[in-house]
């Protein structure tokens, strides 16, 4: 089975009755993912999804690859352990605003600084879907929910700064309900060798619903996101006539009737991670959202780095010896006792 | 060597106890001395002695560092109760060790550095050394920091802090002259340790050297004493600690089973060695990783284990506390993997650097809903090595997260280690499945009869593709299954196969008689004061047995048996009574138990378990289980 | 409102299921049905039982969501067994539920939903309503979706997905005709709810209507039933779940205590409406806080502790899991704090919306150290409010962290609450200490005698500047120590300031005989089937006696010897034993306890613990102890 | 004693003696708290020190105000629950970078964004001290310690940058051994309204001795750091001959021989985030560090918001009443029984 089979998405499909509520943006994700994977060419015994708990997180049962449903908060250390254990599998981390950025936050952020070979695919519905409808970290300062009847206190986290204030070195955002972008960012992510992480906004249609339509309804996607192509200008708008220009740090709306576009910010994937993180600063309704790859740089992914340390070992040391460890240190001999 | 003006009495064993500030080196003039003894054929045993803080100010009592070394022409279990010598460097070293030596005891102490400032920082308000604190005492004064600098100032090219430093090789030296011991183990070491620093090696050497000296010229020593070496069984032996062992035997365990080694750990006091060490072995395949957190370490090892290689991860108390939802996970998805706790005095961060036996409860119970996890302790350090090797045997066997319970004197102490030839331990055979026959479909939880335990199907072998849980399981397939039949099922099914361990867990065995009035149940790192004090009271004439026990969850299947034999069960423990609480809900039927209880951060003595078991010997409990 | 087309027919209870897809309304329509029920005067208890999806696909067994109500002019204790009564909205509640209805109940039936689709979705091969598989039941099939259409097609502007949201009210109007209820309870609610929405109010104001005329005049019916009001203890009611009880609990405790309350909570199912409900009592001074993770849900309930105000942190295992750390700090800080754990089916996720008492070892052991917590556990929803009151008592009275034991069931299930007048509730009286004298030191951890407490002295107070810390202490001061005896002196202080809780926990009652043959020890939430069990069997002219047990740490103090007098003691449980297995130490003299265990996600019906017991009653266990 | 009577030093050390090893950092820090509080006008009982657990958690015992050593890690949370109970504390967090970056690094983005008005002063020594010297999450990369005998493989986090990614409203730097530079910081950070988070360079003398030594020596300090000043061009070196000046996003030096002052790039404490995020990004060797506050905005602070909230309910439904709030609901009467 790991001869060069053509994989389709069928291949994908497990026999677990898909369980998320009609009309959740969810769907869209998995069909995508499920669409993407076979055209890795990686067979499907290594790819393994690794979810924590959320309504997000049940992904692993719809996928027939290996996979694990595991607990709130903590896929991406298990994922790392995996990962180390055997580098050649394609490991997945499924997770929500409140599965990685709440419980899961101190993981998120050593995940990325570690940049283990991983790709995480962030579900941000702004809400907890499962327990049903309180406030995330990423939900608008006002919300109202269950839990914040007068509305939410907190400054939310924006995903895509925090990751690159940690170091990322793979950053990117789409929608769910742009399948075409979704798929090119899943392959982008998938071809990084080290930590991908991406953030998709997606629709919770009971408890949150249209906290993104901003972004996600095809008509006004065009005017209030832009999409981020390497070495190109910020082009943007229906007509694609705006651009982004930085104003000494602050980037402002310019329309191409009267600015050239050789004078718009140009993306660079590549660059230090100030322009990624000046680009995560791009916020609706003031400025349109980039969608896109933030940022995509690659030194070597650590579970790399640990193969390579065993390697040099065991050229420096030879392979291990049991008998050898077990006299690495002083040792002494009670000779045979000669009972006289 | 021998010398015309001491006379020499030969002893069967020695306590020694070096003593100073944290930076005066005692761990390392302890260690040499310990490996001198060890080498030179004495049985040893050793028991370090620091406090939390990393160098508390120079010359205070929160800065006193210690070494309790027992050597001996015998065999002994512990690192002795009460020292019969103290090196002591300065006068808080002094106040803090005193209480400790015995009476008549010998002490031998550093008189330069008792100078006002040092007595007061100690908290003296007049000089020991003049006052007749130290008149039951043999007190040898030696100004040894002037001595010192005296014999090393011909090298010249040295610092007077560097000279100063080698004082406790001089101090070594002293004792090593009192001991009769040879110089050759720590000159070899020092020239290892200080290969690129010629001088400071030499400066070490000298001082050494010049100590050694110093007691054979200088007749403050009536007596030098003599101990032969141990009959130890024969072979090849080194020094070990219980952190070491335990690094040592999951590194074999792997080997033996052809696996690749996973250490997720996050630093605390006092496993934080098994992760030193165990970085040091990369060429075995281990591969440690240093997680941001406990529960982390414990999700990496989970991910490892799915990945089919053998996973570990070590902490302390604190670190189970965090780690028990991920073990709860472990529970669920029925995964092999070794949890080790290194316990230590609790609650909360209590007293990290000492030890105690208070975390039974908490691997046994800490966890929401049924969720049965094996657990073994190791005896001795030495013992760790051992039990490293059998809680895989048990986590493969079982398909189960397993707990070794150590603690931190099993963790520090050292004693000699019978090396063991890695070709005549047994390998550890797993078989992973691979592609199911096209009729059957692959089930992932269907039970080995043998075991009940499940197959261990690993991500990356073609055909097998599943995905596992934390939440309700149909039993064989693992589907998520809110049936409640299944919820019933599948919790039985997980206690039914812990528990069926006992299969292969040896017996319980006892020394002393198999019934009578009085039986001793120690756990853990009381081995050894534990059947020391019953040696004591055996070769008095008393009937005493004792049991001690390694498998404490699931018990030997003989357990109940062996108990009932008894009319007085006394269980002494580092905790308030915990393992006799075990014993009692699976004991039912006996009901004679007595607690002796310790929770003071340091192991039992000999001295009081012999009084204490010699005091139930003369006046027998009441039989109406009230003891507790 | 009588009818002369039906005849009546009194009856003492009945219990009714309304069943359907998550998106039906289910809860609400059983939520309707049940305030109707209670002001009509009836004793009520509920229970409803939903999937841990929020919405699986419409029309599968995974999607069905339930609502259960026991509605009775008698006393009554539990939701009921086996409903006599279930409403289907379609065939996948038809059949997740038809196993549970009593044989011969009653059906009532959507059949517009019983479309070839919906079968299929639902798994029937056939269809149910032709297969003879309800021939022994009541079976009405009402075209429930088409009449609703036709009743709602004349209000117009109104979406067809608007107007069939409203056919859970046509259901419940049947019923309500059914059961001769009044409709104005729901009218008014209706009104309410949809203020702003005078178009949905109507609809579903007609949809009831519709329903209830549809009762009155199709002739479906052949009996309508009546259920006199109870007769219960006169004063004013009303409905109460677990959740909003403790949550009334514990703003109550901190107003009777002149505190602010904070409540600091991570959501977790089934806790989660704690939070809900606190957050809208901010008029109280209540100061929520929805913490990133249960750690710091519990560290910043110890900050508030520590600042001086009532703090709580509510979870369910898990959680408790993750705070086990946490609150072994507030052990060794000894700061006041209730710790509230809703238990829910484990290991692991396992079964998160549904019940289980499985946390009983980890709440009482789940610590590194030793750790004592007290614990009291709720016996019914209504009882939640004086458990929180009682949990501040006993933290303020011996300065700990208390745990509250509630579970799934208890949180969700509602029954009548006879309300209280505020003013006849106990104040809570705290004295925080003030300046010192100036002639004395402060000791923040100087005990008062009587309770073994210390003061509870807070920060902005001037004159009182302290540490507390997680590190081992010096008595009274509270500074650290490594001494020994220190730690020892304070562990067993804190035990004993545990233990010292029973001087003002009330002695343990039973009802029955006092001594005898059979006594049935119960906790938490099984005391509504248990205490009924047990009347049915004492109906019977059984001797058998039961305790219910609300203080689970320390017990009360004649527990012992109230359990000495008799024969058998059984334990019925939702887990595998775990108070079992803490009686059996606590009662050490006592050796015959018989374990009930259920570990299904469900509560014990009255039938089975009724079976079981009768079947002990006749075969009497050996007395030896080997039961578990 | 709550009466202005003007404190000193002095009152603010404990009996306890100070345990940390001779030469550590630590102490210089200690001292400059203790001079700094007497400073702000505050009564001495309403200081409370929280910290975590590591050599610089010992802080509270040595300080003579109410304090709390509390579990590793946890310090935010607790701080913030005091805050929320109390608001009229001053309340400070003392962590070190295992405490607060490490385990505790969920708590630390969290408490960053909600914005408690609370001052963190962590005492960065880029290892674990008080577990005897492994690497920690700010260890450079390639650091051998006794966890990492062949280097440490990890990308360090940067903790200004990772709090500027979550979100942080007053951000600054200073060293162990600048007691003047410290002393002004923190008293920026005291006054600051809302969550102040103070990164200190400290030395550990046992296990990491000299690692910010380019930092810390007087005279390589002017040389490798800037000092950032509101409204200043960023200019440094001994002779105060260099300046920063921006290429693009790019930070560059230059000498102001040839530049204008003008030209250089100048700092702004309330500007966008991406400002402060840039200079997080200037990194010795390649560039002066930036010392001081990069960043200061004052939103309102979280429990000011949660008090806010409490009296608007008060104000909207009155102040609660236990027997209105029972009755809340709809309930019924059960009349008292007429026997007869
Ligand atoms: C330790 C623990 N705490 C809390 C929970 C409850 N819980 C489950 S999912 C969830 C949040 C889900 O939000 P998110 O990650 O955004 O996923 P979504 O449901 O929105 O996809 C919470 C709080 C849990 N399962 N475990
Ligand atoms: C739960 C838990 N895990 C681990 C530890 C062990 N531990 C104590 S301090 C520390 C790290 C200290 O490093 P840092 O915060 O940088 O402080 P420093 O000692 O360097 O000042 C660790 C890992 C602990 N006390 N508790
Ligand atoms: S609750 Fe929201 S996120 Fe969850 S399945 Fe439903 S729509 Fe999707
Ligand atoms: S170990 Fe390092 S950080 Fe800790 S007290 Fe010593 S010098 Fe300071
Ligand atoms: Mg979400
Ligand atoms: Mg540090």
């Amino acid at each position: 089975m790991s001869e060069t089979v053509k994989l389709t998405r069928k291949d994908f499909v497990s026999d677990q009755m898909v369980r998320w509520c009609p009309g959740c943006g969810d769907y869209a994700i998995l069909a995508q993912v499920q669409k993407v994977l076979p055209e890795l060419g990686i067979p499907k015994e290594k790819f393994v999804m690794v979810s924590g708990i959320g309504c997000s997180s049940r992904f692993p049962y719809y996928m027939n690859t290996y996979g694990m449903h595991s607990i709130h908060g903590r896929a991406a250390p298990i994922a790392t352990g995996l990962k180390i254990a055997n580098p050649d599998l394609s490991v997945w981390v499924i997770t929500g605003d409140g599965d990685a950025l709440s419980i899961g936050g101190n993981h998120f952020i050593h995940l990325m600084r570690r940049n283990v070979d991983l790709n995480i695919i962030l579900f941000n519905n702004r809400i907890y879907g499962l327990t049903k409808g309180q406030y995330s970290p990423t939900s608008p300062q006002g919300l109202k929910t269950k839990s914040s009847p007068m509305g939410s206190l907190e400054q939310p986290l924006n995903p895509i700064a925090l990751a690159i204030g940690a170091e990322a070195t793979f950053v990117a955002r789409t929608v769910d309900t742009h399948l075409k972008h979704m798929g090119q960012v899943l392959l982008r992510a998938a071809a990084h060798k080290g930590t991908s992480f991406v953030e998709i906004y997606q629709n919770c249609v009971i408890f949150n619903d249209g906290t993104f339509e901003y972004a996600t309804d095809p008509a006004k996607r065009v005017e209030n996101t832009v999409e981020l192509e390497h070495g190109k200008p910020l082009i943007f708008g229906k007509n694609r006539d705006k651009g982004i220009r930085l104003n000494g740090l602050e980037p402002e709306i310019v329309s191409l009737d009267t600015v050239e576009e050789k004078d718009l910010l140009v993306h660079n994937e590549t660059a230090s991670p100030s322009l990624a993180y000046l680009l995560s600063q791009m916020r609706y309704p003031q400025l349109p959202e980039p969608m896109g790859i933030f940022r995509c740089v690659e030194p070597p992914s650590y579970e790399k780095q640990i193969h390579d340390q065993v390697e040099t070992a065991i050229g420096l040391k030879g392979k291990g010896d049991l008998h050898k460890l077990y006299y690495a240190i002083d040792t002494w001999e009670v000779p045979q006792k000669v009972e006289g | 060597m021998a010398d015309p003006n001491a006379t020499y009495q030969d002893v069967q064993a020695v306590i020694i106890r070096f003593a100073g500030d944290s930076g005066d080196g005692m761990q390392l003039t302890g260690t040499q001395f310990t490996d001198t003894s060890a080498v030179y054929g004495n049985d040893i045993s050793t028991f370090p002695d620091f406090p939390s803080e990393i160098r508390a100010p120079i010359g205070t009592l929160a800065g006193v560092s210690g070494f309790q070394i027992n050597f001996s022409s015998e065999d002994i279990l512990t690192p002795g109760d009460a020292p019969n010598v103290l090196v002591a460097m300065n006068p808080a070293a002094l106040k803090a060790n005193l209480d400790d030596l015995e009476r008549g005891g010998t002490i031998i102490l550093n008189t330069d550095a008792f100078t006002e400032g040092n007595l007061k920082k100690a908290g003296y308000h007049h000089n020991p050394l003049k006052d007749g604190t130290l008149s039951s005492y043999q007190l040898h004064e030696v100004p040894l920091t002037s001595l010192n600098r005296t014999a090393l100032k011909e090298i010249g090219g040295l610092s007077s802090k560097e000279i100063d430093r080698c004082q406790n090789f001089f101090a070594l030296g002293i004792t090593f002259w009192l001991f009769d011991r040879p110089l050759n183990t720590s000159f070899k070491w020092i020239k290892e340790k200080f290969a690129k620093q010629p001088k400071i090696a030499q400066a070490n050497q000298t001082a050494l050297q010049a100590g050694y000296d110093y007691g054979n010229n200088v007749q403050i020593f009536q007596t030098r004493y003599h101990i032969k070496p141990a009959h130890l069984q024969p072979g090849g032996y080194r020094k070990i600690t219980g952190n070491d062992a335990l690094a040592l035997g999951l590194v074999t365990a792997a080997q033996k089973a052809g696996k690749t080694l996973f250490y997720g750990s996050y630093p605390i006091t006092p496993a934080s060695d098994i992760l030193h060490m165990l970085a040091t072995l990369k060429h075995f395949d281990v591969r440690t990783f240093q997680a941001e957190d406990e529960i982390s370490a414990i999700g990496a090892a989970i991910g490892a284990a799915f990945g089919g290689i053998f996973a570990v991860t070590g902490t302390s108390g604190p670190g189970i506390a965090l780690k028990s939802e991920g073990i709860n996970l472990a529970v669920m998805l029925e995964l092999p993997l070794v949890i080790i706790d290194v316990q230590r005095g609790g609650p909360s961060t209590g007293l990290p650097t000492k030890t105690e036996q208070a975390d039974l409860l908490q691997v046994m119970f800490g966890r929401h809903g049924e969720s049965p996890v094996p657990i073994i302790a190791p005896a001795t350090p030495s013992d760790c090595f051992n039990v490293a090797i059998e809680a895989f045997r048990l986590a493969v066997r079982a398909m189960t997260p397993v707990f070794i319970l150590s603690d931190g004197y099993l963790a520090n102490s050292t004693e000699p280690w019978l090396i063991p030839n890695p070709d005549d331990i047994p390998p550890i055979i797993i078989e992973h499945p691979t592609a199911p026959s096209t009729t059957e479909k692959f089930l992932p939880y269907k039970r080995i009869p043998e075991t009940l335990g499940r197959s261990w199907s690993i991500p990356g072998t073609p055909g097998l593709e599943h995905r596992l849980g934390g939440l309700a399981k149909q039993p064989e397939t693992g589907n998520v299954s809110y049936d409640p039949k299944d919820n019933e099922q599948m919790n039985r099914e997980r206690a039914d196969k812990v528990a069926k361990l006992a299969d292969i867990i040896p017996e319980q065995t006892l020394i002393g008689p198999t019934s009578g009035k009085l039986l001793v149940v120690s756990w853990g790192s009381t081995y050894g004061s534990v059947r020391s004090a019953v040696k004591v009271l055996q070769a008095q004439g008393q009937t005493i047995s004792h049991a001690h026990l390694r498998y404490l969850n699931p018990f030997p299947r003989n357990l109940p048996d062996l108990i009932s034999g008894f009319e007085q069960v006394v269980v002494p423990e580092m905790n308030l009574g915990q393992m006799l609480f075990i014993l009692r809900i699976h004991c039912k039927s006996h009901r004679n138990f007595i607690p002796i209880s310790k929770l003071k951060g340091q192991p039992f003595t000999i001295k009081e378990l012999v009084e204490k078991l010699g005091a139930l010997l003369l006046v027998p409990q009441k039989v109406n289980g009230d003891n507790l």
